[in-house]
């Protein structure tokens, strides 16, 4: 099996503090995996380095082998990776069909002569592209909201249109920061099966960051646990779930 | 001391804490935990008046809901927050200043000497910025800071958050040993299991509900409490 | 180009550099604590320099009563203006009260064409600030010596206030994390009006002595000090007070200095301070003294 | 779609036949507004798509404005207009000779324009927000002294004079449209969606994939572009520009309409453009004397100024949406205003 | 307060938009000045004059009122295009009189020229203002004539051999004069040391100074507007640079010996107007009713603006009164010879006035007359 993402001694630190130390991770293809740990522990930062929004102080990152430190954030959607983020980010004012939209920028077919002159190349592309927006939006069953602005929907809709965007990337990889951040146990559970379900269709690898437990645990194969940025436990599920180190950084030493 | 009806956050869309009930009694230590987003700080923010909630929060006999977090701050509930939030550009003692914000010069020298005296580490680098102290030295800050104004409830909000294990239990040491001189303090924590050792009475928070109450001691051995953290379904 | 040609010259520009400064200091202080550039802070230097006129022609008070009514009449202005235009978009968009202020500064200008016309006023300059010293060929007008001793008396003031009072420290807090602030029962709003109140207060002290040193007032007067100072506040680093003295400091002595060696140049003088923002902007996006964004202020 | 498509182009016939009528009824005064409209809306459309679009706030249109001012009436006028106007310092040789026509000297002040802005935009976008504001207002500032100074290129303070007055309506209304077609036609692309993302978030449109230098570039040359054609449409309306034309009042009067309007909507752009340019030359009445009944009121002059100041400070505060906000007017959403009304007529 | 309370009646009639009725037989004249904007204070003081020249001569020959339009053009020449159409096709003006500037008189004219309404500037001096025009004429002299005037004054009776120019880079008016100044002066045998520049609105001048001084002139001539050189001379007379200042009728007004104090003392420049030279009745009497209605003396801004009206009323009388047409009005003005005016005796030559200049100087904190160039 491929492996994905191969993050090697991953090292972030923002003057004297340490965020991330040392991190180092293998994903293979089409896997879940979680990365969890308490509050501060570093989980978004090793995020935002995978993605390009930050450069590691040291350290390498390779996707599908190809080393993609250094490059832009936008360059490293193109090669296929695609996130969302812990307190949803739509483009509010757009539609919730222009928000996915957005997401084929960068494969667009169209320069600028064809859209002033709006040339046949650009009518046949729009259409394409907004045939394959309503296909997501309807494999995300919002098609009938296609219209709505995106700050009119409700909450856990606007996960879903976050992820219908990241999909329009056409990404091999697909990070979720909190996804089910806000969400009631039944929307985290129809959130649960959805992804399991995009997984399936798109052939997708996800690496997720969650707070919610259970989540995490019913969905993931394979689970990273940082704390004061460093990796302390890793594996399956219920191996981590009885890792001393592990209930140690949750709960508290209870022996202490 | 503090009692909460019916409280309700909203941030925009969404419902953060969903209508809890609780009371805060007069020189104890009540803990809410929880995992994280459970709704635990959205709580205290709101009794502290940075978010506008809707239900009643009564204060020593007071409505606070509506009112501006200085008001509430003058009439005696001082909350540590959640990240300490140590002015890191002011020197220790600028931090102190700004505790005790609403005391009189004359009133400030006796309450820095207590602090120090507490926390002997930051008089030895009163003239230094806060931003210069390790995590722990920044959760002392913030707690000497909050102690400034001489509150009558003392709210902490994750003071374990991020910082080493040894750390921990010192801060815990010293809150357990200022209850023990007659402060009332509401701590939120997602460290359960420090939290129930020293606290009297502890609620669970899940998802913006209370789905457990009861003694902090028995809390600490049940079952449940564990689920709602690790997940074990 | 001798050694008192130069002498002369670096005074001259510490002079003019230290109005720039106090005028400076103003925009600086505003963009800490509420990330608001006042486009009006030029023009309530100009509304300061009326209103000292008018307090001593109108209200007949001596020359140094004058000075001190206009400070704090300024000062209520400022904390007006907030009041009225700034306080009721705290919480929208930075563009938003952006453009107010230039609504703002362009209600000052045309208000003052309107009431008092566009023909300049002489100020009347005090016989104490008339003199001039000469010393080793470089010659001293009193009221360029006096500039930048009363700006440096006012930083020093300044610095004194963010130091060691409530309210100052409460200022410095205020610009770090304006939650916590108010945890500490202090009252936010209280505090801006008091920001506002000390930058309208230096701008009138600007005015006055910019006034004196070029007696000529005129309601469009405040527009290009307001913008040179405004280059300086952020060339210094927006949010540091030292550096917003530092920068009105640096563009003072670089624009006398540059006409001085190259004539020609002196054509494009008005466009030196910004070209020296932008150039400096490229290499170090947060000014000289500035810090990051989101830590050190004042 | 097809019915829509009809009745654009319908209101665009309809709007040139009003033209073709105004050119040959309509008196002098009437035709000079309904120019500066159309100069205003281009001017102002433009600006709103760096602006209000892109979500990137900036302050440099009177510099664009004086770009393509001075190319296009540099290029139009004589040799012989030249050598006469340029007393101080003869005109630099190869500008001296050149000549051109109405229509091509315009495109080539939208071009020069263009390439101003392209390579101003690297320096621009190194900053966002309030140092953007900054950075390109010292932009506007240095065209102007530069304007004032290079006097074997712009003549300086004396300005260029005697241009020849080929702006009419068909000019001005044939170029407004074309800017207004292009313009929708950009923001109803990918390109204006990129454009949007990036104003409402953007990191999240970074995450998207979305080259966002490139796209704020586009928004900005496209801009400078139209702004330059604009400057020189006016130069040849009033037939004399000089430096002082082109100060920050022109950029001040500009953001009055985008924000009245509604930041981001075109439609609204030009809605607002109708109403400053021809609200400001009624609220000329505030500058002269009344008379009510027996009652004289004396004019005060520069009156009209602080009432559009109070006016801006007014709207941000209790209408910060302007009028469409950021949405467009659509015929549907008129027919379907029609059927609701319809509906509750019943 | 009461301006206060003018402020908010206007609101208030601007919303109740009244028309301005009244049925009385007039002449509308229109008015194009800056009277906000950054050179409003010149438009403001010609303003004031032309007001004063009204009550003078409130009517035609033939009884009619003389009805002035004043349209603000804030300086601006989009504005100054805007008013002018405005006034000749929704006002119906006879004529119209401005502008202060001569890039915004240059606005209006081919609009004047378009629909043969004569338009009379009152102080726009470059020549090229009124060069091929036919409805375009001044009651002012142009720079040509004031820069030699200028240049034979220095040479003759200050016997300066050596000049430095101080030029404001921003201003026509002052690149122009300059340039007419230097060349009469060469020609004269004059040398210039040096050539520094400023800018309108500059408010600190060591640079330049430092410059001048260094070459040690006999003389400065600095043609900027007064506000400029007021603060140009303080700060010279501090730094030790003596020399006298030389400048042109941008320097008349009261605000530079406000403003310049002790420092413009000897200062000398030409200019179209001397309150106290004025022997005519009509000189006289201007004088002593802006003084008694202003406070002040009026300078040349204002006593042009009143000049202005006086040649248009005239030539509106001379035209046939009440019912003459535009083209008759301007075929009159066009024709004004030895028109006593407030300025002087002005003739009109291809629109342009011949008349004699004064040179004015600085004495004892009051201008005072020095002597009268005839062209």
């Amino acid at each position: 099996m491929n492996t994905v993402l191969k993050c090697n001694k991953m090292t972030m630190r923002f003057g004297g503090l340490t965020a991330v130390n040392e991190f180092s991770v293998e994903i293979p293809e089409k896997e879940i995996f979680g990365l969890i740990g308490p509050n501060g522990a570093g989980k978004t930062t090793v995020f935002n380095m995978i993605t390009g929004n930050l450069q590691p102080t040291s350290g390498m990152i390779y996707f599908y082998d190809k080393p993609i430190v250094g490059l832009k954030p936008y360059q490293i959607v193109s090669l296929g990776m695609a996130r969302t983020f812990q307190n949803i980010r739509l483009f509010t004012n757009l539609s919730v069909l222009e928000n996915v939209l957005t997401g084929f920028h960068h494969k667009l077919k169209y320069n600028l002569f064809d859209t002033i002159l709006r040339m046949p190349k650009f009518s046949k592309n729009e259409k394409i592209m907004v045939d394959m927006a309503m296909e997501l939006l309807e494999s995300v069953n919002l098609k009938d909201k296609a219209d709505f602005k995106a700050s009119e929907l409700p909450y856990g809709d606007r996960r879903k249109v976050e992820i219908a965007r990241a999909l329009a990337t056409g990404p091999k990889m697909l990070l979720l920061d909190e996804p089910a951040a806000g969400m009631n146990p039944q929307e985290t559970l129809s959130l649960m099966y959805f992804i399991e379900e995009i997984r399936e269709k798109f052939d997708l690898t996800v690496l997720l960051i969650e707070h919610d437990m259970k989540f995490v645990m019913s969905l993931c194969k394979r689970i990273a646990v940082l704390d004061h940025g460093v990796k302390i436990a890793e594996g399956k599920p219920e191996e981590v779930q009885k890792n001393p180190d592990v209930i140690r950084a949750y709960l508290g030493d209870i022996n202490a | 001391m503090l009692k909460v009806r019916d409280l309700h956050v909203y941030y925009g869309v969404i419902h953060a804490v969903k209508g809890i009930t609780f009371d805060v009694p007069e020189g104890k230590i009540v803990t809410l935990i929880g995992a994280n987003g459970a709704g635990k700080s959205s709580t205290l923010k709101a009794v502290a008046g940075l978010v506008k909630p809707k239900g009643h929060i009564q204060f020593l006999g007071h409505e606070m809901v509506g009112r501006s977090a200085h008001k509430i701050a003058r009439r005696g509930a001082a909350l540590v927050p959640e990240g300490r939030h140590v002015f890191v550009n002011l020197t220790i003692l600028e931090n102190l200043r700004m505790g005790g914000f609403n005391k009189k010069r004359s009133e400030l020298e006796p309450l820095y000497e207590k602090a120090f005296e507490m926390f002997p580490i930051l008089k030895e680098r009163a003239n230094q910025k806060a931003g210069t102290l390790s995590g722990g030295e920044q959760q002392m800050l913030a707690l000497a800071r909050a102690l400034m104004s001489e509150p009558s409830l003392l709210m902490l909000d994750e003071p374990s958050l991020g910082l080493a294990p040894k750390i921990v239990s010192e801060v815990f040491d010293i809150v357990k040993m200022l209850n023990s001189k007659g402060m009332t303090v509401l701590l939120v924590e997602q460290n359960a299991a420090q939290a129930l050792k020293i606290a009297h009475y502890a609620y669970v928070l899940e998802n913006g509900t209370i789905t457990l109450e009861g003694n902090a001691k028995e809390l600490l051995n049940n079952e449940d409490v564990r689920k709602s953290y690790l997940g074990e379904m | 180009m001798n050694l008192t040609i130069v002498l002369q010259q670096l005074f001259n520009g510490l002079a003019l550099g230290s109005l720039y400064g106090l005028i400076a200091i103003g925009y600086t202080m505003v963009y800490g604590v509420i990330r608001l550039i006042n486009f009006a802070h030029g023009d309530i230097m100009m509304v300061g320099t009326y209103v000292a006129i008018l307090s001593g022609s109108a209200l007949f008070l001596p020359w140094w009563a004058a000075f001190i009514f206009t400070i704090l009449a300024t000062a209520l202005v400022g904390v007006l203006i907030d009041k009225v235009a700034y306080k009721p978009l705290r919480n929208a968009s930075r563009i938003s009260s952006l453009i107010t202020a230039i609504g703002v500064s362009f209600f000052l200008e045309n208000l003052f064409l309107v009431i008092f016309g566009g023909v300049p006023k002489a100020f009347p300059v005090p016989a104490v600030f008339s003199g001039v010293l000469h010393e080793g060929g470089v010659i001293l007008p009193v009221i360029s010596i006096f500039v930048p001793l009363v700006a440096l008396v006012f930083l020093a003031i300044l610095m004194y206030i963010l130091r060691n009072t409530k309210y100052g420290i409460a200022m410095r807090a205020l610009s770090l994390d304006m939650e916590t602030t108010r945890l500490m029962g202090a009252n936010v709003d209280a505090i801006i009006s008091f920001v506002f109140a000390i930058g309208s207060a230096l701008a009138a002290a600007g005015g006055i002595f910019w006034a004196l040193k070029y007696p000529s007032i005129n309601p469009l007067m405040g527009i290009m000090p307001g913008l040179k100072a405004f280059a300086a506040a952020v060339l210094g680093g927006i949010g540091s007070v030292p550096g917003a003295a530092l920068g009105g400091f640096i563009i003072g002595i670089i624009e006398v200095l540059a006409v001085a060696i190259f004539p020609p140049l002196a054509g494009y003088k008005d466009a030196f301070a910004f070209l020296l923002l932008i150039f400096v902007l490229l290499f170090k996006p947060t000014g000289i003294m500035g810090e990051d964004l989101e830590r050190g202020r004042f | 779609m097809k019915r829509n498509q009809i009745l654009t182009i319908g209101s665009i016939v309809l709007l040139f036949l009003f033209i073709g009528y105004a050119n040959g009824h309509l008196n002098a005064y009437y035709i000079r507004i309904l120019n500066n409209t159309a100069i205003f809306l281009m001017f102002a459309a433009s600006y709103n798509l760096i602006n209000g679009v892109t979500g990137q706030f900036s302050l440099e249109p009177n510099g664009f404005a004086a770009i393509g001012a001075y190319t296009a009436a540099i290029l139009t006028l004589t040799p012989a207009q030249k050598e006469a106007m340029f007393i101080i310092t003869p005109m630099v040789p190869w500008l001296q000779h050149i000549h051109m026509s109405f229509f091509p000297a315009l495109i080539v002040a939208g071009i020069v324009t263009a390439m101003v802005g392209f390579i101003l935009g690297f320096p621009v976008f190194r900053v966002r927000g309030d140092y953007l504001a900054i950075v390109t207002l010292g932009f506007g500032l240095t065209i102007r002294v530069v304007s004032n100074n290079t006097m074997s290129i712009t003549n300086g303070p004396l300005g260029l004079k005697g241009i020849a007055n080929y702006t009419n309506l068909w000019w001005s209304w044939g170029f407004a449209i074309a800017a207004m077609i292009v313009i929708m036609r950009l923001i109803n692309s990918e390109f204006g969606r990129a454009m949007k993302a990036i104003r409402d978030d953007e990191d999240a449109a970074i995450a998207m994939g979305i080259n966002t230098f490139k796209i704020k570039m586009i928004a900005f040359v496209t801009s400078a572009f139209f702004e330059g054609i604009a400057g020189g449409l006016l130069a040849h309306l009033i037939t004399t520009i000089s430096p002082t034309l082109f100060t920050f009042f022109l950029t001040f009067n500009l953001l009055i309409i985008i924000v009245i309007g509604g930041l981001g909507s075109m439609t609204g752009t030009a809605i607002a453009t109708v109403l400053v340019v021809w609200g400001s030359e009624w609220l000329r009445i505030v500058e002269q004397p009344m008379h009510i009944f027996s009652l004289t009121i004396p004019g005060i002059p520069g009156m009209r100024m602080v009432i559009f100041s109070i006016l801006l400070i007014i709207i941000m505060i209790f209408a910060r949406e302007g009028i469409m906000g950021q949405k467009e007017f659509s015929w549907d959403s008129l027919f379907k205003l029609f059927k609701t009304k319809k509906v509750a007529n019943k | 307060m009461k301006k206060l309370l003018n402020i908010l009646a206007v609101m208030i009639a601007a919303l109740m938009f009244m028309s301005t009725g009244s049925f009385a037989k007039e002449v509308k004249v229109g008015v194009v000045w800056p009277m906000t904007g950054p050179i409003a204070s010149f438009g403001q003081m010609a303003w004031k004059g032309a007001q004063i020249a009204q009550a003078m001569a409130p009517k035609t020959k033939d009884g009619a009122t003389i009805k002035l339009i004043l349209l603000d053009n804030k300086g601006d020449k989009v504005e100054t295009a805007n008013a002018v159409s405005r006034l000749i096709t929704k006002n119906h003006v006879k004529a119209i009189i401005g502008a202060i500037a001569s890039g915004n008189t240059l606005a209006a004219a081919p609009i004047a020229e378009k629909n043969h309404i004569p338009l009379l500037s009152s102080s726009a001096t470059n020549p090229l203002v009124t060069k091929g025009k036919e409805y375009v004429s001044r009651v002012c002299f142009i720079d040509p004539f004031q820069g030699t005037v200028a240049a034979k004054y220095a040479i003759n009776n200050l016997h300066a051999k050596t000049a430095a120019i101080v030029v404001d880079i921003a201003q026509d008016y002052s690149v122009g004069l300059a340039k007419f100044f230097v060349e009469s002066f060469k020609k004269m045998g004059g040398k210039i040391v040096a050539k520094t520049f400023v800018q309108t609105g500059d408010q600190d001048f060591s640079a330049q100074i430092s410059a001048i001084k260094a070459k040690n002139p006999d003389l400065i001539y600095m043609p900027t507007y007064y506000q400029e050189a007021a603060l140009f001379a303080r700060q010279a007379r501090q730094f030790g640079l003596n020399q006298v200042i030389m400048g042109g009728d941008g320097l008349e007004s009261d605000a530079l010996l406000k403003v310049g104090g002790k420092a413009v003392e000897g200062v000398t420049f030409t200019t179209h107007y001397d309150p106290k030279a004025t022997a005519s009745k009509v000189g006289k009497e201007f004088l002593k009713k802006f003084k008694a209605k202003y406070k002040v003396d009026p300078d040349a801004m204002a006593a042009l603006g009143a000049d202005a009206y006086l040649v248009m009323v005239n030539a509106i009388n001379r035209a046939g009164g009440s019912n003459a047409s535009s083209e008759a009005i301007n075929k009159a003005i066009r024709s004004t010879k030895n028109f006593h005016g407030i300025t002087g005796v002005l003739t009109l030559v291809n629109g342009d006035a011949v008349k004699s200049a004064v040179v004015r100087k600085v004495k004892d904190g009051k201008f005072v007359y020095v002597t009268t160039v005839n062209p």
